[in-house]
């Protein structure tokens, strides 16, 4: 497949993920946004991979790694992102503790 | 138009839709679910990039235990429809405008690129099976790999700290 | 090669900045008064060291290792016009601290301390003649003045001399960014004041770079419009401080007009200086009519002071040497008398808790004393022939007059201007204060004690040794000002042309 | 590479500690004294003894540069933690695993420091990111400090989005993530490249608070306990802005047409935003906050002049930040009222403490005989060599002067303002400790050298 | 014989050392041995003066004792040195003999003063004669100009000398000052010479002028601009037109020194000095017109003033203004040994007066209002009769000295134009007029004082009326030096004393007949005012002063001009300056920098509203800017 497929693929699922981060009020829904711009990544990384794999075997390096490094940081992406989850839900449920809301709007009382 | 490009199409079609119901979704619940599809999505471009091992992550990581910990944690706080807090429609137009610049500017800036010729090797290309990938974690990048330990640990001690009772 | 000679100016900087930490932990007010007395009793004798050894063929320059990377060494040079200034400031304190020895600060220790450590800046200013280690004293002899004057000050004190502490912080930033520049354009990457002389610059670099620096230098003496830090400051400062300020402080802008600005930006220093000029001047006139209208002595002092700091200006961009010499003999007398003036105005206030004029009067019937000295120093001040200003004044003015300019005739009009004006509010000054009746403030004055008759005896008699015979002065920076004259002509650009 | 394993190693010790040590002062004494291990291992690493020796592959290198700036940061936190150790009590309960979350972080700081790739600096920002979310928030009944991390956190992985995005662009256009390509590859800079990178510059901003994406540093500075935002505003900025110029100098210096202009953009605004911002606060926290931004304006200056002066001038920078900063908060988590009037006739309560803080916020605020003022000189030398910079060298004094308002401000109020707000007293070593900071501070104004020769042996 | 020129210096430093030991041993000297030391330094130094002179007779050139360089600076060499010839001579025993005479007065004048005041009055009195002393002896302009305001400030100490009262303080301040605005001219001309010339000796810029020195020159702007700068410096020492308005309120201080200062010396010190340059005034044809004018116009207008004056000072005072316009004339038109002359009996017949008058006030009480005397000439026979000998003097009647001084300078009028001669002699009859109202209304008639002031009238004691004797005398034979040539083949010795300095011009134009015809017809008419006035002021009536009187009694509002359009604008402008340019416009300029920094951070951190979604929404509108400038930029 053209790469650019790819990557107009994954900058439209990102841009949603960003979209969804500024049109709503709701922090879960937010970090999940944010897990999809993450995945739209991921996506990303993962074309570009085998793009460049392809490339390597054009250029005649057949048992090369070449890409691999792409999917790995993927896994990588994918481990960072199970601990950020871990913590930013422990925030989030801490805050609702306190205010009974997961809604960002009543986050303002440190301003200006 | 083979298989596989039809088999793309298809499934970019579902992700981006998908991924619009996440962000319209008014009850949180759906939006968990309509992004459990996305990634479902995305690890069928994972398959069909014959990255197996990533695919297979994607689901049991991503889908299976991440978005369960959301669900867990929307049902625990009960929020539904009502509960959903909306921004103004303004405020949504005014965020909805701006991702979509973003597109627009990204999309044009990376249209003339010259490398959008090249292609990206699907349904073949064995770097994305496990065995390969394997190889090359534990060795080239067995010093991120531990180091992404410390991530964890870090991450584990913080969920203590911000869970525990006092 | 260091010579034993050579570390007078490393002495003249060092012992008020030792004596000035030592000072911090003192307790005893007594203690500390003399101890800062005696510190600058030493300073003085080292500074007439300096000023005895100026025959030999060299002149004492001290160069020590330090932030060689970047170019720059702690180098100092005891010049003519160093030497003079360096002078000033040995004896201006030694003067301030007698003549205001029956003040007494809260917290003395600090007090003095601080003012030690600002002498230790203002020499370092003086000498250094290393862009950065100018820079360097340039702010230490700020800061010490920020805090005397906001600590120990009048009431308006805090915002007052915040604004001149921000306002001078703006102008020597900006001559940092000049330093910079400079340095980053000589040959070997050197902060030293030789390679600035020699540094190519194109004019229009030189245009921007005079602006840089001749702000900082502007605000500092202060020039016409940049001068309305001054009087607040003054007014609101400890006597003390003002002293040092009005007297010596002022000095440094003239310095770095001097040592920094003219040599360094001939050609800008040419093509500007009818603007300078112009502004200087304007500003002798406007000082001179506001002073005209002011009831606080101090605030008439400090506006007579705008003027005259306007007249060495104008003549420094004269830009001849009867202009120079004028400017070098200015500046040490000015400093003579206006802290004269102040010991005086200080004493005024102290006794009667007041500066206004129009609560005053008679005073010289009660104290004669204080009133011929009054008077003899404010005469000085506007240059009485046989005083110590005359001289000075005489060559500016001639130096005005045969200024490059076309407009030197008009420069030299309404500069002149200056010293009629001068002449009404001084006079009326002396008037208010010292003539007519006594009112029942000024009733129980009583004249002067011994320590400030002490003082302004010796202000005195260095107003007439300098009036008669100012030529003692005058050979000190003499090959300073041939050389500075030297520097800055610019005729062989025109004749290649 | 002495410092990363002992710092993780560390971690884990400070993590049972809390277990197995009842005393806090006996905790507190375990990270000191692991610190101060830390720092002697990183000295023996620059005098080239190295406890290990992994293969890293060519992502992780601890040169000079790195080595010192490590050096810099444990000497930093030592001091850090000898002036504030005993503030953390009173955080919360987890006394022991705050130290092992610091830890942690500097685990983090020094890959960041030291990174030849972007995915050990993608790791190192995160395990310096995620104990930080903990940290804001560790003040878990206070509404401020929940807030704080709730905003810290969804800004941040916000942020780690777009940079994962760049990095995914950045790899798209280079196949490879380190930082230094194969010379022999050559990518002419396409679009791609461009894009990957900017939007690296932009999550990077975000980290080192650079206006327009500063938003989250005074709320988040703000609502965190004192402590630990003296920890974040100082020593972790200084890591990223190191990760920062390290990035764009071995990775994008080829594009420096493209992005020279745009750091200048942001440094002009940043600078503008924090110091004019700071000018109208009235909490001192807050003011240090938007101090923080402003400081990070100057610093920026070095990423755009990109020479040798501006990499030397960074880590002047820092050190000089980092000690005037920790200081000054190590003074203001002791405060009552951390409001401006709080300070009012602190010089004659505790006139030491006052001296050492005066000496601090000059350091802050550029004056000279302090290393606040060698670290801006080297920031102007370093801008005002490269080409059509005036106005930017220009602007950047002003703005500093505007500076000099509102530290004067603390030192009015201490100096020349009556006051009695009863201060929780100031025991004799964090007097002794402050002694030493502000020595520090004037003795690194003085000679600069001592610390830039490390840089060249 | 070569000594008394070496030891010249001993001239003018004797009164200073009298200056230095009354004014800092006031307080513990005795009043005689303030007056000994006072008179005595005085009286020394006249007679080192008179030694001088007899030397300096026959000298063809100046003798210049040079001390030591006062500035050296490059090429510019101002040496500390006197010169000697005749004209300083001249004046010399001008000042010191006058001067001395008003010391011995000032002895017996000053008694009641308290010591210590006394002694201060006596320290002034040498300063300024060591002033006056510097300023004729000086070899180069800059030492005259020492001298030129040093005895500026010693007038306005001596007018000052009463402080306690404020008019008298402010009359000191105004001499002063005005004396100031002639001093910057004189300054600046000093300046043009310097730029000329290099330096400022009187024999080199002379030489220059004559072009006796190659390589350097005047041009004629030079000249013209020179001579009148250094004109402009003599109105306001000497009291001319538009600067003459001082020295009638300098009369505040006490009788001996309006003697002394304002008649005698301190305000011939313009002629002396237009005397000195008049190799340069020659040069310049128009600075002399306007020399001419100026004096004739002053000479005039006080004389008009003074004929309705009633303070018996204030007469004398527009008249010494008067005569100096005189003077002034006589420059302008080429007479300056006239005007030499003139000074010369002037100092004589004036102080004469002055110090009458002070015997007068003396007498009176302090009484100064000549409407309230009369009738004095029999309770103060000395008195009378000396200030009557002054009178005729002044008035010009021969043989007494005025006659032949001011016969010189209006002869030399004549010569210039008949309209000149004209209003001079019309000047010159006021004058007459106003002197002998002036006479007959203080000592003819009844006295028309207080019962009080009448039981003290009486002659004044031995050290008041000495001098006055002996200056009357003078004033009858003082004007035999220069008698003319008419009279006497040979005359005008005076002319030729001084023909070294002043080269004589030529000869007269005017034939013998017509100048005996000039004589007398002054004479005549001199005579014919002096008996309208005994007729008109024999019994003096006090009568209100109506239309143009009342304009002459208030001296033509010429102070109240300079009030209105000099002072009080110029008092206005600085208070505009002070509170609305100082404060709002300068002042306001630099705080609302400081303002709006305040300002923009209180309006800048409502952008940190609090909320994330704000936050992250111009997070990514920068992205968006910043993107779209790249992409668009680099197209």
């Amino acid at each position: 497949m053209p790469i650019n497929y790819y990557i107009f693929l994954s900058i439209a699922l990102f841009s949603i993920g960003i979209v969804g981060v500024l049109t709503r009020r709701n922090a879960i829904i937010i970090f999940m946004c944010v897990e999809l711009m993450l995945n739209a990544v991921n996506l990303m990384l993962v074309a570009f991979s085998k793009m460049h794999y392809k490339a390597a075997l054009l250029a005649g390096d057949v048992n090369g790694t070449a890409g691999t490094d792409g999917q790995l940081f993927v896994f990588f992406i994918m481990v960072v992102a199970a601990a950020e989850v871990t913590v930013g839900l422990a925030i989030i449920v801490m805050m609702y503790r306190n205010i009974h809301s997961v809604d960002v709007n009543f986050l303002n009382r440190l301003k200006h | 138009m083979n298989i596989t490009q039809i088999l793309f199409w298809f499934l970019s079609v579902v992700a981006i839709f998908s991924a619009l119901m996440v962000i319209t979704s008014k009850n949180p619940v759906y939006s968990v679910l309509w992004l459990i599809v996305t990634f479902f999505s995305i690890s069928g471009h994972y398959i069909l990039l014959n990255a197996q091992f990533l695919a297979i992550v994607n689901i049991i990581v991503y889908a299976g235990a991440i978005m369960v910990l959301f669900l867990f944690v929307i049902m625990l706080m009960n929020l539904n429809n009502e509960t959903e807090p909306q921004k103004h429609r303004w405020l949504k137009m005014a965020g909805a405008v701006a991702g979509g610049c973003l597109l627009l500017v990204m999309v044009a800036a990376l249209k003339d690129t010259d490398i959008k010729n090249q292609q990206a090797m699907v349904n073949e290309g064995t770097i994305g099976l496990i065995k390969n990938l394997g190889k090359e974690l534990f060795t080239t990048y067995v010093v991120p790999f531990e180091i992404s330990s410390i991530l964890f640990l870090s991450a584990m001690v913080g969920a203590v700290v911000i869970g525990k009772k006092e | 090669m260091l010579r034993d000679n050579d570390m007078v100016a490393f002495f003249l900087i060092i012992l008020p900045l030792l004596t000035g930490l030592i000072a911090f932990s003192l307790k005893e007010e007594k203690v500390v008064k003399s101890f800062a007395f005696l510190s600058s009793l030493a300073t003085l004798a080292v500074s007439v060291l300096g000023l005895t050894l100026m025959n030999t063929e060299e002149n004492l320059q001290f160069t020590a290792q330090w932030m060689q990377p970047i170019g720059s060494s702690f180098s100092l040079k005891l010049d003519g016009m160093g030497q003079l200034l360096c002078l000033l400031t040995a004896i201006s304190y030694p003067l301030v601290f007698l003549g205001s020895w029956n003040a007494s600060y809260k917290k003395p220790n600090n007090f003095f301390a601080l003012m030690l450590l600002a002498q230790a800046g203002l020499m370092g200013v003086f000498l250094a003649t290393d862009a950065l280690v100018f820079y360097f004293f340039w702010e230490l002899a700020l800061i010490p003045m920020y805090f005397l004057s906001s600590q120990w000050g009048g009431e308006k004190r805090i915002p007052v001399t915040f604004k001149f502490f921000i306002y001078t912080f703006v102008g020597s930033v900006l001559m940092l960014i000049g330093i910079l520049y400079i340095q980053s354009k000589t040959v070997s990457h050197s902060f030293s004041l030789n390679a600035f002389y020699v540094v190519e610059l194109s004019s229009k670099a030189q245009s921007w770079l005079f602006w840089l620096f001749f702000l900082a230098f502007a605000i500092k003496m202060p020039v016409f419009p940049f001068h309305t830090w001054q009087p607040d400051t003054y007014e609101q400062s400890p006597t003390p401080t003002t002293m040092i300020l009005s007297g010596v402080m002022v000095k440094m802008g003239l310095l770095g007009l001097l040592r920094w600005l003219l040599p360094v930006f001939p050609i800008a220093s040419y093509v500007w200086g009818d603007v300078v000029m112009s502004l200087a001047i304007a500003g002798i006139i406007y000082a001179s009519l506001i002073a005209i209208r002011q009831d606080d002595i101090k605030r008439l002092v400090a506006y007579s002071s705008i003027a005259h700091i306007g007249l060495m200006c104008a003549a420094i961009f004269a830009e001849n040497k009867s202009g120079m010499q004028g400017v070098m003999l200015q500046m040490f007398n000015h400093g003579i008398n206006i802290i004269g003036l102040w010991i005086i105005v200080e004493i005024i206030e102290r006794r009667f808790g007041t500066r206004k004029m129009s609560e005053l009067g008679g005073l010289a019937q009660k104290a004669p004393v204080m009133a011929i000295f009054f008077v003899i120093i404010a005469l000085a001040n506007i240059a009485l022939p046989l005083t110590n200003a005359f001289a000075g004044e005489f060559l500016m003015f001639n130096g005005l007059m045969n200024a490059k300019s076309n407009y030197y005739l008009w420069f030299t009009v309404l500069a002149g201007l200056g010293i009629i004006l001068a002449a009404v509010y001084t006079l009326n000054m002396i008037r208010r204060i010292f003539y007519g009746e006594v009112n029942e403030l000024t009733a129980v004055a009583t004249d002067l004690k011994l320590n400030e008759k002490l003082a302004l005896g010796i202000i005195v008699g260095l107003i007439f040794w300098m009036g008669v015979y100012p030529q003692v002065l005058l050979d000190v920076t003499d090959n300073f000002s041939q050389e500075l004259v030297n520097k800055i002509d610019i005729s062989h650009l025109f004749r290649k042309q | 590479m002495n410092a990363l394993i002992i710092s993780a190693i560390l971690g884990v010790v400070m993590m049972f500690s809390g277990i197995l040590l009842k005393q806090k002062t006996a905790v507190r004494n375990v990270a000191i004294g692991g610190i101060i291990i830390l720092l002697l291992a990183n000295i023996l690493e620059m005098g080239g003894t190295v406890f290990f020796t992994i293969d890293s592959r060519g992502m992780i290198a601890f040169d000079q540069f790195a080595l010192l700036f490590n050096t810099i940061v444990f000497v930093s936190t030592l001091l850090y933690l000898l002036l504030s150790a005993k503030e953390i009590e009173k955080v919360g309960v987890n006394y022991a695993d705050y130290f092992a979350l610091i830890f942690f972080i500097l685990c983090g700081i020094t890959l960041v420091s030291s990174f030849k790739s972007l995915l050990i600096l993608f790791l190192g920002i995160e395990i310096i990111s995620i104990p930080l979310y903990i940290l804001t928030g560790s003040d878990k009944r206070n509404l401020k400090s929940n807030e704080a991390s709730l905003k810290y956190f969804l800004l941040g992985v916000f942020s780690t989005g777009l940079m994962l995005m760049g990095i995914a662009l950045v790899y798209g256009a280079r196949g490879t993530f380190l930082t230094v390509p194969d010379p022999l590859v050559t990518v002419v800079p396409n679009a791609l490249l461009i894009t990957g990178m900017s939007l690296l510059l932009f999550s990077m901003a975000f980290k080192v608070s650079a206006a327009p994406f500063h938003f989250w540093t005074p709320d988040v500075y703000d609502g965190a306990p004192t402590v630990f935002t003296s920890f974040m505003a100082t020593i972790v900025k200084a890591a990223v802005f190191i990760a920062f110029i390290r990035l764009f100098d071995d990775a994008f210096e080829g594009l420096q047409p493209q992005w020279r202009l745009w750091i200048a953009v942001i440094t002009a605004i940043t600078l503008f935003v924090g110091n004019i911002t700071a000018v109208f606060q009235q909490s001192v926290k807050r003011m240090l906050a938007y101090s923080s931004i402003a400081q990070a304006g100057f610093m920026l200056l070095s990423l755009y002049a990109m020479n040798t002066e501006a990499k030397e001038g960074l880590l002047i920078y820092a050190a000089a930040y980092c000690l005037a900063t920790i200081g000054i908060f190590a003074v203001l988590a002791k405060m009552n009222d951390y409001t401006f009037d709080g300070f009012n006739g602190l010089a004659r309560r505790e006139p030491l403490i006052a001296a050492t803080l005066t000496i601090l916020l000059l350091s802050l605020a550029g004056i000279p005989l302090t290393a606040g003022f060698l670290a801006k000189f080297y920031m102007l030398k370093a801008t005002i060599a490269t080409p059509n910079s005036l106005w930017l060298v220009i602007f950047a004094v002003l703005m500093a002067a505007v500076s000099v308002y509102y530290y004067f401000r603390v030192i009015q109020a201490m100096y020349f303002k009556e006051g009695n707000d009863a201060t929780t007293g100031f025991s004799p070593f964090f007097k002794w400790t402050m002694v030493l900071m502000a020595s520090l501070v004037i003795l690194l104004g003085l000679f600069p050298d001592l610390l830039l020769n490390w840089l060249y042996f | 014989m070569q000594n008394a020129l070496q030891i010249v210096y001993l001239i003018p430093l004797l009164p200073l050392i009298g200056f230095l030991v009354n004014g800092l041993g006031r307080k513990h000297l005795s009043k005689s041995l303030v007056s000994v030391i006072g008179s005595g330094v005085i009286l020394a130094s006249f007679a080192m003066s008179i030694w001088v002179f007899m030397q300096v007779k026959g000298m063809a050139t100046p003798y210049v004792a040079h001390y030591f360089d006062f500035i050296k600076v490059g090429d510019l060499k101002i040496p500390f040195a006197f010169q000697v010839d005749q004209l300083s001579s001249l004046f010399l025993l001008i000042i010191t003999g006058v001067g001395f005479l008003i010391h011995v007065y000032s002895t017996s004048y000053m008694h009641k003063e308290k010591q210590e005041h006394y002694g201060r009055y006596f320290s002034y009195l040498n300063l300024f004669v060591f002033s006056m002393l510097l300023l004729v002896m000086g070899a180069n302009y800059v030492i005259m100009f020492i001298g030129w305001e040093g005895v500026g400030l010693c007038s306005y100490l001596l007018i000052g000398y009463w402080f306690k009262n404020t008019e008298y303080n402010k009359a000191a301040n105004k001499a002063f000052i005005m004396n100031r605005i002639g001093d910057l001219a004189f300054l600046i001309a000093i300046f043009w010479i310097i730029s000329r010339v290099g330096n400022v000796n009187f024999n080199d810029v002379f030489a220059v002028a004559r072009g006796e020195v190659d390589l350097r020159k005047f041009t004629g702007t030079d000249i013209t601009a020179i001579t009148l700068l250094l004109f402009i410096g003599a109105t306001g020492k000497s009291a001319q037109i538009p600067l003459y308005t001082w020295l009638p309120d300098a009369m505040a201080g006490p009788t001996p020194v309006s003697a002394l200062i304002h008649a005698a010396t301190m305000v011939t010190a313009g002629i002396y000095m237009i005397a000195r340059s008049n190799v340069l005034y020659s040069m310049s044809s128009v600075t002399m017109d306007i020399v001419a004018y100026v004096g004739l116009a002053t000479a005039l207008l006080a004389a008009t003033i003074a004929l309705k004056q009633n303070d018996i000072k204030k007469v004398l005072a527009y008249s010494t203004v008067s005569q100096l316009g005189f003077m002034f004339l006589a420059l302008g038109t080429g007479a300056y040994v006239a005007a030499v002359f003139h000074v010369m009996t002037h100092a004589f017949f004036k102080a004469l007066l002055f110090l009458g008058s002070g015997s007068v006030i003396h007498a009176m009480s302090g009484e100064q209002d000549i409407r309230n005397m009369g009738g004095l000439n029999t309770k103060m026979k000395i008195t009378f009769v000396t200030f009557l000998i002054g009178c005729i003097a002044i008035a010009g009647i021969p043989p007494f000295s005025g006659f032949f001084s001011k016969d010189a300078i209006l002869l030399s009028a004549f010569e210039k134009s008949p309209v000149l001669y004209g209003l001079a002699l019309f000047t010159a009859l006021l004058t007459a007029f106003y002197m002998f109202r002036l006479l007959f209304l203080t000592f003819s008639g009844q006295f028309r004082g207080t019962a009080d002031q009448k039981q003290h009238l009486h002659e004044s004691p031995a050290a008041i009326t000495i001098p006055l004797i002996v200056l009357a005398v003078l004033s009858i034979i003082g004007g035999f030096v220069g008698i003319p040539e008419v009279f006497i083949n040979g005359g005008d010795r005076i002319g030729a004393f001084l023909s070294p300095v002043i080269k004589p011009h030529g000869g007269h134009t005017v034939s013998h007949s017509t100048e005996y015809m000039l004589m007398g017809l002054s004479t005549a008419l001199v005579i014919i005012m002096i008996i309208a006035a005994w007729f008109k002021f024999r019994n003096y009536q006090r009568t209100e002063e109506k239309g143009l009187g009342k304009v002459l009694e208030n001296k033509w509002y010429v102070d109240e001009l300079y009030d209105k359009v000099i002072v009080q604008p110029m008092h206005q402008f600085g208070g505009f300056l002070k509170s609305v340019i100082e404060k709002s416009v300068i002042d306001g300029l630099v705080n609302g920098v400081g303002r709006a920094v305040n300002y923009g951070g209180r309006q800048l951190r409502l952008l940190q509203s609090g909320q994330v979604g704000s936050y992250i929404l111009l997070m990514v509108l920068s992205m968006v800017i910043i993107f779209a400038l790249q992409f668009f930029l680099r197209k």
